[in-house]
């Protein structure tokens, strides 16, 4: 059954990680300050670029599935262009927009790179391409006559996305929203080439692990580890609720 | 005058074009055969549908007025329920979306649905109503937006005979006492007769007849108008009291036309013999059982013949007659009973 | 023929002299060697006819990881003792590693050195943005050395993750000065400059090379090393900026 | 409005690469054999892994949507593991399960590192889970009851999947398939761990754009672009007829 | 016996406990006001629901069988055509589930979408057609697997006149030549009547009543059941040829009844009058009209009084005896036009 080994295939990688790990140097590994801080630092910005995605990138979805305007089908693949890019790339992209002498940065006055909020803005920039595109499937497979109805019933265009089409596609938000948690609470790329590596400041788990990969590499797998522990904890508690109230039958 | 409106869209294989008008505090029933064109033309009047003609709406054009600036009412044929909000919620939706506040909305829509019989109903969600129930609150949740004009695209389709008269008795009551104008979709005559007061036909996208309940059930049109008010229907040439009929055959009417005409006269004006009646009815002419229908305490009968007729009779006169299909009867209508028209209006 | 025993018999090798080579070696070699090591593969293939030189470049720590998990290579070259020794203590080198060239500390700045940096001390000036090497890359680690030996006390706004990232930002502007390779700085001519200082001699970082244990052409692979040790190719090297060992 | 700000943010550092982009260096660099070849194994190796995530992740979106099983909530957590691992470690986690000496790879004979089939394995292993959570989100949001109504005219499980549940959750599939060609298309950090580097054999774009990266950040530039073009073109060519008829109004 | 099951579901506010049972080639019409739980029971028969009672379908026990395998045909209350599909890959979608290939199943399906009068919509999408249309194409779709036992969720609800006596006709033929089990879910008296067999009353999740149509219609035991078939029905004590009504007042009855019993007469049984009419009638009261309305050749009028009646009555007599809401006057109803008959079965 292909479902099965979909499953295995996913899962498998993981049981040689956990295998392999050095169990005995957890203690010592979670007591160093660098690692938690990098944890805590990479939940923050994980979820601060879910909701810059959520607030940008909804809307965007909506324009892309609902609104009927020339070169669509380009604005449409554009929104995918930080899926393709690589992340490094993309970095140095949003240095030459956001950067010290970029095309805002430069008369913007506030500088983003080295700082948290540069995370956040790297982090946004991968995911939520993500977001966008499985929240416009969602909405392109709804039914647009429930639409027409609450419009009959005087609901402005805004009402209508808030208490209607938001709700009815709210599966596939949840599911776009936590690619986009997922994508960013990985980005790597990005993110070190944007806003740089500073514990404490820009030092995200992956940037923490990578350069543990350098000099330790069994401690990138337990740092890693811990990564996927916390963020498996929090998708099994919150998405099976959302799911379980957003779907419908 | 509340509505006056043209409403004109292409399809692929239809196209409809209707003048309505419908006064303040006037119900028009919109009555056609499947595929008529009725909800695309309520669709045309809420905006729902690219309109090539023209909505006017108490003196306001509303061409350019986007659906939800309409106050237009509508309940869809297929209900349309949100699926993610409670009953209540549902009906105090279009409260809530003209400014009402949430529980004053929300207590609105419980007398909305008190007034359907549906209160208990107010926390569930519509997918585990039955299809009445849906129906029902479809109809509140249109109501509780206090429209202008109201569009009920067969309203009353999915209810059981006994909450039918209720329902149909409560609308009418609420229609009565509104000041909106209102376009009612409905298969069923009985629902037109009781609830309209004017009547408009639509076959094929275009009008074929409009009037009063009254008219429309003495003076059918078209087939279909005559089927629904339950009539015989024909059309031919009048030229001394006879009419030579289209469809075969001749009868005698007594009404003073001539030229094209219709003839009509309802099914009970129908007597059958097993053999040629001799008397008065000036009318007799031969047919053959197409088949019989008991209906409540009245069996209809269809015939072939010259012209084919569909008689009322008793049980009695059925199993007297050894009516069953393939049988040869004798048909016999007075000319009295007929009732005769100009074809031309 | 050296070291031809462990081979599979039906590999056309051909056998005795070393001139008579033949086959591809593969080379994993870091990153930072990309264009040199590009140029010295073309004139190993000149010199022996029939062998070809693939190179797969990466990480240091990256291609050590592949090594001790089986990737079919010849030949390592590593860009700090460190990597190589994930190598040796996996027991993956056929040989003892030995350092083919040395690479040393510079200040890369913007064009026209608009900050006026000479040495270190000037990079703790008030706004002078500096990016340094995270502690556990080469260029890190040197970078440590170095700013110790000279007393400084220094906070950088970025630790990178390897010099080409700590470079760009200079390139990009984002920063005032990086401390980087004297290879990178050159490489990058034009876009930056690189200013010497005393204290990089303190930290010095080695390049150690190998051929390895399970290498599919073993006599492919004691000759790339052979020829990489060679006169010409450490003279190609300290063209680019390398120092010789 | 913001998603005209989203659209922004995610356009403009695409104008940013645009305007810094060498124009001259595109002939030279484009008649260079290696790009050629690496684009060719980008665009061949991120469709095969594609076709890979349909054919398993498919059936395992519909697992978790469709059929009630203890765990389901786990499994579902599980499955985004992927997402949130640093690619890197992901790439470590296959050597660990199909190296030489790892879990499967040491009975099974065939070896998949550093060979393009450890391209697709490393490539599809980070993708798929893209794909299962946007075909997910897509089924738990899809109506039932016409599923239903498949079943009273005698279809099996497999024909209602095939015939109703697909077509019908048809917008969400082509938005997880475009994310996961997207994602496989610029994967790096999993493929250069497992599958190597190695030219014509391994070396996609991105990696290829990596390497540029050292030696010649403007060239690295250029190759981004050039895998963004082809990439915009596929999507505009493919994703808007898919859409116009996959979806539903 | 084709069909013999029990249906027991729970849900939150309802339970539905039902035993039913059908013989080959018998049609069953299930009738019931909203919310009776008609649906409810249809979806247990065809497996969608799970039923804690036990269906036994030609003997073979169906309880572990999954509906795929049941070969039921089902028309769903609202249709539920496939939105992908055009019309005739809707209708062919059962054929070649069953193994049918692929050009033999449309072909088939051109052959039931062509009875139904929808062969040019073959290549349209369901969602550009009309309401009754969309109903059509769901009956062919049932039908096209030759099912063991149909089940009709309202097929007819959304037809127009017209249409709805064709397609009533249609069924009624190929339901007759039929040698699955068919139950019927209907709101319509005439459907019932027309197409079932029997008919079986569900109120409330049981079932109150079952029989032929003549037996339901002469002897209707719940009101739902006699405002169904049109009679007015009164329950109470007979003593002497007298019934003491439980509505209030009595009635002289022509039947030597005694105890509880229910009494009913249709509305064209009953007499109105301005005064109090001296004459043969015996049972003669005072009412008030409550309601007045026209149902094509006859007018209906509606009665307060002891008991209620509702009244049928010729255009002419309404103008005469100024029938109008308030209006005071005598109804008489004669002794051997009524029809009482135990309560208790
Ligand atoms: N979206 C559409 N695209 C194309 N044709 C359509 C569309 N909607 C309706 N039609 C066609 O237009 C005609 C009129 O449809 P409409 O729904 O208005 O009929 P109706 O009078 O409401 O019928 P019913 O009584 O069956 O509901 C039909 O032939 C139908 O097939
Ligand atoms: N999924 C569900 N969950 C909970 N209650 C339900 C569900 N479906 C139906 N019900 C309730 O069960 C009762 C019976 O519903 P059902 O749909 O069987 O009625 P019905 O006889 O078909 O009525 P109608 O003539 O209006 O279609 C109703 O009270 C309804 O609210
Ligand atoms: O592999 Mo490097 O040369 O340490 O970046
Ligand atoms: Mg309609
Ligand atoms: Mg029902």
């Amino acid at each position: 059954m292909p479902a099965v080994l979909g499953l295995l295939f996913l899962v498998l990688p993981l049981v040689g990680l956990l295998v392999r790990t050095p169990w005995t140097s957890v203690p010592r590994l979670l007591a160093a300050p660098d690692s938690l801080n990098a944890l805590r630092l990479s939940l923050v910005t994980a979820t601060l670029a879910t909701v810059l995605s959520l607030v940008l990138g909804v809307p965007l979805a909506w324009l892309l599935a609902r609104v009927r305007f020339p070169g669509r089908r380009l604005v449409r693949a554009l929104v995918t262009i930080p899926l393709v890019l690589p992340p490094v790339v993309g970095g140095v992209a949003l240095l030459l927009v956001f950067g010290r002498r970029g095309l805002v940065g430069s008369w913007w006055g506030l500088s983003l790179p080295f700082t948290t909020a540069g995370v956040v803005v790297a982090e946004a920039f991968v995911a939520m391409p993500f977001l966008v595109v499985a929240v416009e499937g969602a909405l392109l497979a709804a039914d647009l006559r429930y639409e027409e109805a609450a419009v009959t019933l005087g609901a402005s265009r805004w009402t209508v996305f808030r208490r209607i089409t938001l709700p009815m596609v709210g599966p596939g938000v949840v599911a776009g929203a936590v690619l986009c948690w997922a994508r960013a609470l990985g980005e790597f790329g990005a993110t070190i080439t944007f806003a740089g590596n500073f514990p404490g400041r820009t030092q995200t788990m992956p940037l923490a692990v990578y350069l543990a990969l350098e000099s330790d590499p069994d401690a990138a797998i337990l740092l890693s580890l811990v990564l996927l522990l916390v963020s498996v904890a929090v998708l099994v508690g919150l998405r099976g609720r959302w799911i379980g109230e957003g779907g419908m039958a | 005058m509340s509505l006056r409106a043209r409403v004109v869209v292409e399809r692929p294989r239809f196209r409809l074009d209707a003048a309505l008008e419908v006064a303040d505090g006037e119900v028009v029933a919109l009555l056609g055969p499947n595929g008529a064109g009725k909800t695309t033309a309520l669709r045309a009047l809420a905006g729902l549908t690219q309109n090539r003609g023209s909505v006017v709406l108490d003196g306001e054009v509303l061409d350019r007025v986007p659906p939800e600036r309409r106050r237009v009412g509508v309940v869809f044929q297929d209900y349309l329920l949100f699926p993610h909000l409670s009953v209540v919620d549902n009906v105090a939706f279009g409260p809530r979306c003209r400014g009402t506040g949430r529980a004053a909305a929300r207590r609105e829509a419980m007398e909305w649905l008190e007034r359907t019989g549906l209160a208990e109903y107010a926390d569930v969600k519509p997918r585990s109503l039955s299809g009445g129930q849906a129906q029902r609150v479809a109809l509140a949740r249109a109501l509780a937006v206090h429209p202008r004009l109201l569009l009920l695209d067969e309203p009353l389709a999915a209810l059981d005979a006994g909450t039918r008269l209720e329902i149909r008795a409560r609308l009418r009551q609420h229609l009565a006492g509104f000041e909106a104008a209102t376009v009612l979709v409905t298969h069923d005559a009985l629902d037109a007769m009781v609830l309209a007061d004017r009547i408009v036909v639509l076959e094929r996208g275009a009008i074929v007849q409009e009037g009063t309940p009254a008219e429309i059930t003495r003076r059918p049109r078209t087939d279909y108008v005559a089927r629904l008010v339950g009539l015989n229907l024909y059309r031919g040439r009048a030229a001394d009291g006879v009419v030579e009929l289209a469809a075969g055959g001749r009868l005698s009417v007594d009404a003073p036309v001539t030229g094209e005409v219709f003839v009509a006269f309802p099914p009970s004006a129908v007597a059958l013999y097993a053999q040629r009646p001799e008397g008065s009815p000036r009318n007799v002419w031969r047919g053959t059982v197409m088949g019989v229908e008991r209906q409540g305490d009245r069996v209809r009968v269809e015939l072939s013949g010259a012209p084919p007729v569909v008689a009322d009779v008793t049980p009695a006169a059925v199993a007297e007659l050894e009516l069953l299909a393939g049988q040869p009867v004798w048909a016999a209508v007075k000319a009295t009973e007929t009732h005769a028209y100009p074809a031309q209006v | 023929g050296c070291g031809g025993s462990d081979k599979p018999a039906n590999e056309p090798v051909a056998s005795g002299s070393a001139d008579s080579l033949t086959g591809t070696v593969t080379v994993l070699a870091a990153s930072s060697l990309t264009e040199v090591f590009d140029q010295l593969g073309k004139q190993f293939e000149a010199a022996h006819h029939g062998v070809k030189v693939t190179f797969s470049y990466g990480g240091s720590s990256t291609l050590a990881q592949q090594i001790v998990n089986g990737a079919p290579a010849d030949v390592f070259a590593a860009a700090s003792p460190a990597t190589m020794k994930t190598v040796t203590s996996a027991g993956m080198a056929s040989e003892s590693p030995t350092v083919f060239v040395r690479n040393q500390l510079v200040i890369a700045v913007g064009p026209g050195n608009p900050k006026h940096i000479a040495g270190l001390a000037d990079l703790i000036k008030p706004g002078v943005k500096v990016a340094l090497c995270a502690a556990a890359v080469p260029c890190g680690a040197a970078a440590k050395t170095a700013l110790s030996a000279a007393g400084v006390n220094l906070k950088p706004v970025t630790l990178e993750q390897d010099v080409k990232s700590a470079l760009s930002k200079v390139e990009l502007g984002e920063v005032d000065a990086a401390l980087v390779y004297r290879t990178d700085a050159k490489s990058a001519s034009g876009k930056v400059e690189g200013v010497e200082f005393p204290e990089s001699a303190k930290a010095i970082n080695d390049y150690p090379i190998a051929a390895l244990k399970d290498a599919p052409n073993p006599d492919g692979a004691k000759a790339f090393v052979a020829f990489i040790l060679s006169a010409p190719a450490r003279d190609a090297m300290v063209q680019v900026g390398f120092q010789a060992p």
